[in-house]
């Protein structure tokens, strides 16, 4: 995809500003999330609020953060709460429309691992740990999981289950008495992906340009399925991609 | 009223080998010249407390100096891995490291339970998670009206808080701006606390609704210009992002790590950290 | 975004016969403008909440529009009982009032847990009290760690909070300072919430860990200036002390009480409010 | 009385005051607590933390507040927290020293009603209720009591036990699991009251100047105790006095 005017990582941070909407209150992480909510506020959701775990409500970057606590996000912050009030009333008191998600690895029902690879007594590799992520996967009305493909972070079964997506599948959530919608769709660098109605299993429904049915199942080490009506994702506009680039410029130069 | 003391007696009076520890800051306010003055008396076997274990706690790991890790994210943020803890849970270098995990709801809560006085903090949280099964102090409790399953941690009461603020006055009022994270709840929280601020001051000319700790609540303070550095204090210099991204490749090599610790942080004192933030003043926006 | 309307607007668009209501201020920022407003519309069978109900529930019970008061303190602070809520619960004029009564703490706490989501609040409380014998809302649980009894109390959700602040900016987002009371929590909790301030403004210059309430958290704005009194907005207007000394004369006659509703408050706009202030503006000290 | 350089109410606050330290924490509540803190303020205990559970904390009014949360106690505060935070981490977290209460009713272990006289469920006066009291009574490090002495006040038994005293005396507050130690005194305004080490009762330990055994006994609703060495309570010092009176006078002017 090296001729492409784009590539493919820049695509699914564009496909999932695409589907944030101006009254949405993001739970925002670092990187790709990041990213895609801020190019949505420079484009078509000028009044999207975000929010980042550090405490800091409706920022307005002018450079993405490197962590989640940059002095930035303070400073064009309509306000900083403490981190408990974070958790508790913001987080936990359903204040939040979308939080982002991604990790380590992930299975077919969208269930994320970032705590180890390998046993939890005795890891391979010690991963971060889940942060804001166990509340975070259950606590937003809505999720979007943002990964890059690969046969290594794609599994059959995570080996740590550090926060929840669709469990085992079908109405897991609901049984274990969770009323948001948990991963409502998943961008990657191949395609977007969203839960079956019934079964919940993440299901291709759009392939980037250029990208084959085989290149897809090269990369995920379960065999995935596909949506009927499976559409090509549209292509990064000029404007979009610009707004990404200058973005990433403006951040690079800053940090 | 707190002691106004150099930094190295306030680690002499305040922290002791065993302690359980809190270093804490949320990448705003971390307080690096504190917990390098630790390292530097050698002060072991700790227990340390922190949401987000950053370069600080790699570093006390690193050389050593921890027995336990009670976190809930250690991460070299928007870098990658922390490697020298990484290094100790994997493979015990230079000794084992116990691990308590728990997600950051669950410590914010536990500090504030513990800046509530209680035993224990109440939240719903880790549903259909698996930290639950592999740590045995997360146990579940039931809403006596709703019925509802929640779940309960064990509050933080270190035996010693360490922060890093923006002023105090001359009595030992301390003012904290910006990021505000766990800071006051680990203080309030803890048996003893020492701060570290940029500037003492005759008057903190702090908003009404500032976060203020009395100073009743403190035990000392130390006076320690970019004694935050790398992280950040709001409104005087920026976060060093550049140095986050290089202790990626410091952290990689045991050899190139204890390297830069002796020539960094052991052959060094606290007055370091003021030349330290020379190139990342930054004016108020 | 919150709808700019009158007020009457949003208490029509708000408050309906029957709502759980609160109109929270801890005496400072109390929502006079808003409740009298109400008492206009004759919107009745209220259940109201407060952890310090004085003048403008005295006033709302006199009147006959609330069922049922949820509270901890219900007094004229610093002057004496509140004579008309005395007169509803001894004699059940005009009408019978069910109480349901807890201690600050508890209140605070029910608050909180309804802004964080839960269905209950934990802490420690009532020991050796007599109020659990007699509010079935008061429960022991046990810390899962420590085994120590604590108790636990409902959270507060209410249909509709009312509270008044010192700024709104255009799109909504609100600002409070000084004495800061529950309100918050109180927003945070409701399923509606419904905002008058002094002045609606281009930009808050709010302190970065200043009270702010996002747009997105408030249902309607009104611009009432003034519309705290005889409460007090801090850096706008003092405290009107003598009227709370006065309202106790008022309030002790049933029928001076509706003469006084009638004259001040039924035949009155919020327009009023304004006029009330004039001579108690107070510079910022 | 009346030819005295003061008045016995007066007595009353300044024998509060003397007891107050520099290093106190006094949680504060109007009316004589108020005076008592502030005199001892402007006098030997300029340092002293005054703090009002409106959420003011360390504040140094120049006139005294009617009400708990009057502007002047923000204005001249060191800080001012929510009052959820007022409640959770400086009451509950046994940062007060010192609280204050007194109340409709008290009988002699120190047991207070502000709730109702009569019934509860039908009560023949309804009083305002409990407030703080109820944790101020178990979680401040010490209560001072301050209340006028009459036998409708002074009482065998209260009609609503709004907060714990010494309950029904002698180690009932340990077996509750309460850790703070209850009243330590009272002030009346016929003199001081200690409890007895191992009852608990509330016992007569200095009468004001002028007032006899008598005088005490004809005010309170059972037979009171008085200690052996019983003292008498000195006098205030015209400064006592002055400063008192200087902050009553300047008050009732600014209300």
């Amino acid at each position: 995809m090296k001729d492409e005017p784009y590539n493919s990582d820049e695509l699914m941070t564009i496909a999932a500003s695409r589907e944030l909407r101006n009254d949405d209150v993001c739970f925002v992480g670092i990187g790709a999330p990041s990213a895609a909510c801020n190019i949505a506020r420079l484009s078509h959701a000028p009044d999207i609020t975000l929010i980042y775990e550090s405490g800091t409500i409706g920022v307005q970057p002018k450079v993405l953060p490197l962590s989640i606590g940059d002095g930035e996000l303070c400073e064009t912050a309509l306000t900083t709460v403490p981190v408990r009030e974070m958790f508790r009333y913001w987080l936990q008191g359903g204040k939040m429309t979308i939080g982002f998600l991604g990790g380590a690895q992930i299975d077919k029902f969208g269930n994320i691992n970032t705590t180890v690879i390998g046993p939890y007594g005795k890891p391979k590799v010690r991963l971060p740990g889940g942060g804001g992520a166990p509340e975070i996967a259950t606590q937003c009305a809505k999720i979007f999981l943002i990964m890059k493909q690969s046969k290594r972070g794609f599994v059959e079964q995570v080996d740590f289950r550090t926060s929840l997506g669709f469990g085992s599948g079908g109405n897991a959530r609901e049984t274990m008495g969770i009323h948001s919608s948990g991963p409502v769709v998943l961008f990657t660098d191949y395609a977007i992906w969203r839960p079956h109605p019934k079964t919940k299993e993440l299901t291709v429904v759009s392939m980037h340009p250029g990208i084959a049915r085989e290149d897809i199942e090269a990369t995920i080490g379960w065999s995935p399925r596909f949506a009927d009506d499976l559409a090509i994702t549209e292509m990064p506009t000029d404007k979009e991609i610009q707004t990404l680039r200058q973005l990433k410029a403006v951040s690079q130069a800053a940090h | 009223m707190p002691d106004f003391v150099s930094l190295d007696d306030a680690i002499k009076a305040n922290l002791t080998d065993g302690d359980v520890v809190a270093f804490e800051g949320f990448t705003h306010l971390i307080p690096f010249a504190a917990a390098h003055a630790a390292i530097r008396a050698g002060i072991g076997d700790l227990t340390l407390i922190r949401m987000t274990p950053d370069i600080i706690y790699d570093q006390i790991i690193g050389m050593g100096l921890a027995k336990k890790l009670i976190f809930s994210y250690a991460g070299n943020p928007g870098v990658g891995l922390l490697r020298r803890m990484r290094d100790a849970v994997e493979n015990e270098w230079p000794r084992p490291l116990q691990l308590e995990e728990h997600s950051h709801a669950a410590l914010a809560n536990a500090f504030e339970a513990g800046a509530a006085g209680l035993p224990s903090a109440v939240f719903r949280g880790y549903q259909g998670a698996d930290l639950p099964q592999v740590n045995p102090n997360i146990k579940p409790v039931r809403c006596p009206f709703s019925g509802e399953s929640l779940v309960a941690v064990p509050s933080i009461r270190p035996d010693v808080t360490f922060i890093h603020g923006q002023k105090a006055d001359r009595k030992g009022n301390v003012l904290i701006e910006g990021i505000l994270g766990v800071q006051k709840e680990a203080v309030l929280a803890a048996r003893r606390s020492v701060v570290t601020v940029e500037e003492i001051v005759d008057n903190l000319n702090a908003h009404p609704n500032a976060c203020v700790l009395p100073s009743w609540t403190v035990t000392a303070i130390t006076e320690v210009r970019g004694g935050a550095h790398p992280s950040y204090t709001h409104g005087i210099y920026r976060r060093d992002n550049q140095f986050y991204i290089e202790w990626d490749k410091i952290a990689a090599d045991r050899k190139r790590f204890q390297e830069w610790m002796e020539k960094h942080v052991l052959a060094e004192s606290e007055g370091v950290f003021a030349k330290r933030i020379q190139h990342l003043k930054s004016p108020r926006t």
